[in-house]
């Protein structure tokens, strides 16, 4: 299984939750943080400035593909690292993606 | 009151010295740094407040005395941005879509500047439509719509498709202050005196404080953004600065035109020179994410809000005594 | 007052108004989300400000004329869920288990709606025993343990073991409510008068206003459980709006019986109808996880209390009404 | 040494320390998430309807333990998920599980 | 006022009430954790509202009643470390480095201490000079300059770096609470009478009650070091429990020397014998990492502090009256 | 790549970012954690009394470096626990620290 993370400006939330949805990806963990980067300070005194980070655990295959999507369809316009770390998970058949 | 005095009314008052001190502590590195559920909840009961309290107004007054400055209010927004991005686009050579970004801007309007424009009224003891804040729901839409059409034409010389549309509606007029705003009018407007009478002790009488507290926030807000300043470029800066006068001047007559008292007028005046930092950058980042947010989000957080509640309120205050020769 | 104008009365009230804004920004997706710490403080204020203002009035009136009313709300709440078990179980077949988990909502009380039904009171010029809180505050926990004892005992034929009572009795007198509501009436019985001048400017003035501001965000609490509806099938809907009915008649019996006024039989009724929706379910997930969430949350927080603030309160004033012929 | 990452319902919070506890395990970071699964929905917006993220770096076996309890104990009373990763750490004698 | 009413008028407070329901939630393991947010607004509120209060009152007092005593506090502030060092390295046995940390937070003070003793005095019926927040404002830092020194120099046997000087007085000039009340203080005087009419609505009214709620979280994050307790060993434990005794001799003769009335020179011996669990934490963990923290917070948080707040403040109350025969 | 993770004490932000800072390492995340470790309980209650966990995505060579200078001049005053976990990450070129 693979945790694919996203940190991205809070603002994103909703075409990210989206293209999630697309995907047919039910599960996600979301928190906001604040961070530094390559576009400047997000302090997390304003959610509006903030950043969010979103985790989601799906099989290697879909996790290729979202990241793709995401290379292809967000990362271009927004504020955002994406990263995949592979993990162990208990009850594996729970991270499957459904038909979208 | 002579001018100086007038300035000196804005510059001695609580929100306001509350504004400097909180922007001299992100200067000074004492990084205060309050957290965003406080942010959240302050701007929250500020909008729920002046909402509400300018509904019970608004069903006092009727309908019929507010729709023509009201319209006013709406067309004034949906023009700005057309003037702005002419000006940025060609006089200053910004790029289409930054143009169209910054002029959506300039067009829409900031609630804490209305506010503390509100407190600044009752210091110097003029009168005002209390149903004022009507103006300030109505204009904060318009010109996020017309700047991301504008926007959107020029990077893509084609118009928005339907979904594009719906989404930009659903932005605009669904986002969280012009909700929170429409909503609490409405509020205000069924609930009337008696309600107001209820929520007083809450809505009107820790007002003033509460906004001195939301101020000081805004101050380190703002002041964050201060080391931005180099990356806009001085063009920019004036633009910040120069735009403001220019649309106070028209939104006074657009207001005085259409019936408002001096007091009114004049807050007509400061809703047209208030730029939006909030609602329009989340509009932006959404629907034009081509469009530089350093440019937009400096200028209307880091020039012209300070610039207007510092000195922009007692400037506007005196445009309307020369014009009118009379205000307090 | 007309049964329609008391009805009217409470739809207009600011903070029903701002319950259904509440529940309007999530049916059109404005999505304000407050953060959590925001609903924390506004419910630790709330219940702080209704426990000691309560506790305040119990010193002065003594526990004297307060015990059998209190020995009233005790056993009401103890057993509520046992008819409702049986209803939930062999009338609309519902499992044993999830049964005993929605009759410990409706046997527990839901704060927010006691408070709700104190401002209407207010707004009918009802007078009522201002300690009334003590009934809400003893009758949170009982219908907790019974509905515990009734889902273990169904789903191991056994009763519980020393430790299991042991954490029951902890979750349940422990809670975060019972705790702060039962303590804060300590604080006021003790401190009297005095304390309450001390505290008046936070406990009292701005009491209604920020009931508003927190009947907002519980509007949008609810409706995001009404998409959870259907999942529910419409038997378990129709309870959560009947049952409410029928524990309002014999809570106003129980209260009236007991001694109170109209206006305390009528806020028993209140806490006899309210269904629990923050404490019964945080004891369901720990003492009788078997239970489905999804049945006991919607019922409660997505239909009863939404119904009960809005048209249950003025219905359980009619029926006041009717009973004694009189009231305001 | 692995990192065991618990997200479960935020009433789970006292279960789940407890049984921490109870193998003798002190240390852990713990921090509230929103988050949407199988069980649906877990907005921020009241902490009883929350989520959190836990987290417990421990060595191999002693993850591969916990795991195993949490398998059997946890996650069929709780919303929850459950993974682990391979992490390496700064002092790994700190990580070290007493007797409980 | 008899010495056990004036200890019963203080337990008898719904701050210090809610105080010990803070604690006993703790104790009973009900476990009502407030979020961190809260926290910070309910302190940033009491840090704005005493430093306003007290500039307004500065203004009017004008400095050259203020310089002396003020001078007082900053010369107490910076000695208290000294003998507090002495006796704690070679009367106690403590390492150097942990006795100069100790040192400085019993020289540094306790915000919310102060604050309660002002609602004592105002319950008690005495009259204090109105700007004594400012000698608040001066003492938290000296003692934390000299407290790092000492312990540097302990550790080291040699001076700080100029850089180490630098941070030492950032740290020590630029936390949190020294700004937030140096700045409050300075908004006030600047602001005046007519800035205070503006905000009483939320810096005063509600004052006393947002007090009450802010003891009650401070009642838990003191319990929850109680546990602690066993670990720093009863010598230090009776330091904790003594030291405030000797400090408000000294206090309140600095303050009676100094010209204070004798409501003042009672703020004085009470800002003496508080002790820091914030500022001076947070300065030690980054200026002398190598002190125990169990050690100086245990003392300063979970003895010193709930000491003052209960029985602490009627004791030196009755110290005055012994002096001077006369104090409500 | 290779993720560092450092859980610590709130108070010692500062001199963690001006240490990434003087590495030249310009982007990180931040969010507020609570936790309890051989340092006893940290509660989220207070901030000053708290935990922050700070993310850095670089690349293998700067991670090592980075955990040595931890491991040097932060373990040994602060409070915390340091680890680093492989990642795979979109656009490798954004997480190049630059010369300091
Ligand atoms: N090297 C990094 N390590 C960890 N987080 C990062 C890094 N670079 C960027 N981020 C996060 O990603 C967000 C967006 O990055 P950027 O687009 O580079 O500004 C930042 O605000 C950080 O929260
Ligand atoms: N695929 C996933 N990726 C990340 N987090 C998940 C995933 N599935 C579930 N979660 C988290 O685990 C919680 C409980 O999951 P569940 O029991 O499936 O509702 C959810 O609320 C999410 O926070
Ligand atoms: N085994 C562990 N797993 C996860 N987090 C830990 C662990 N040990 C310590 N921590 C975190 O690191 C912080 C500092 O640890 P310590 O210095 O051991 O008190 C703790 O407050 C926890 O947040
Ligand atoms: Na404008
Ligand atoms: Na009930
Ligand atoms: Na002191």
């Amino acid at each position: 299984m693979t945790l694919v993370t996203v940190v991205c400006e809070a603002l994103a939330r909703q075409p990210l939750l989206e293209l999630l949805h697309a995907m047919g990806i039910q599960g996600y963990t979301l928190f906001p943080v604040e961070g530094a980067g390559a576009k400047g300070d997000r302090p997390a005194d304003i959610e509006e400035f903030g950043n969010i980070q979103v985790e989601v655990i799906l099989p290697a295959e879909a996790a290729a593909t979202l990241m793709e999507r995401l290379s292809a369809e967000f990362l271009p316009r927004f504020a955002a690292i994406v990263y995949g770390t592979e993990v162990r998970v208990l009850r594996p058949e729970k991270f499957r993606p459904r038909e979208p | 009151m002579e001018f100086w005095e007038s300035v000196r009314l804005n510059l001695g008052s609580p929100p306001i010295l509350f504004f400097a001190l909180g922007v001299l502590s992100v200067l000074m590195r004492a990084d205060l740094r309050l957290p965003e559920p406080i942010y959240v909840g302050l701007s929250t009961y500020l909008l729920m407040a002046i909402g509400f309290k300018g509904g019970v107004a608004l069903a006092e007054a009727g309908l019929a005395r507010v729709w023509l400055p009201g319209l006013g209010a709406v067309v004034l927004g949906a023009v700005i941005p057309l003037w702005c991005y002419a000006l940025l686009r060609w006089g200053l050579k910004f790029s289409a879509v930054d143009a169209a970004a910054i002029g959506a801007h300039y067009g829409s309007v900031s609630a804490v500047t209305f506010v503390t424009a509100l407190q600044y009224l009752r210091g110097l003891g003029a009168s005002y439509e209390p149903y004022a804040s009507a103006f300030l729901a109505v204009m904060e839409s318009p010109a996020i719509v017309v700047g991301v059409v504008l926007g959107r034409w020029s990077v893509r010389r084609g118009g928005l498709t339907w979904r594009e549309w719906r989404q930009l509606a659903h932005e605009a007029l669904l986002g969280r202050s012009v909700f929170l705003l429409m909503g609490s009018l409405l509020v205000g407007m069924l609930s009337g005196k008696r309600g107001l009478e209820m929520t007083e002790g809450f809505l009107v009488t820790p007002f003033q404080g509460v906004l001195a507290l939301f101020l000081f926030e805004m101050g380190m807000v703002a002041a964050r953004r201060l080391g931005d300043l180099r990356r806009v470029g001085p063009a920019l800066v004036l633009f910040a600065l120069g735009m403001p006068l220019v649309h106070a001047l028209i939104g006074f007559w657009v207001g005085y035109g259409t019936g408002l008292s001096a007091g009114g007028a004049y807050l007509m005046a400061v809703l047209a020179a208030s730029a939006s930092y909030i609602a329009a950058p989340a509009a932006m980042r959404l629907a034009l994410p081509e469009a530089n947010p350093t440019l937009y989000l400096t200028a209307s957080l880091a020039v012209t809000f300070p610039f207007n509640v510092t000195l922009g309120l007692p400037l506007y205050a005196q445009m309307v005594r020369w014009f009118l020769g009379h205000f307090p």
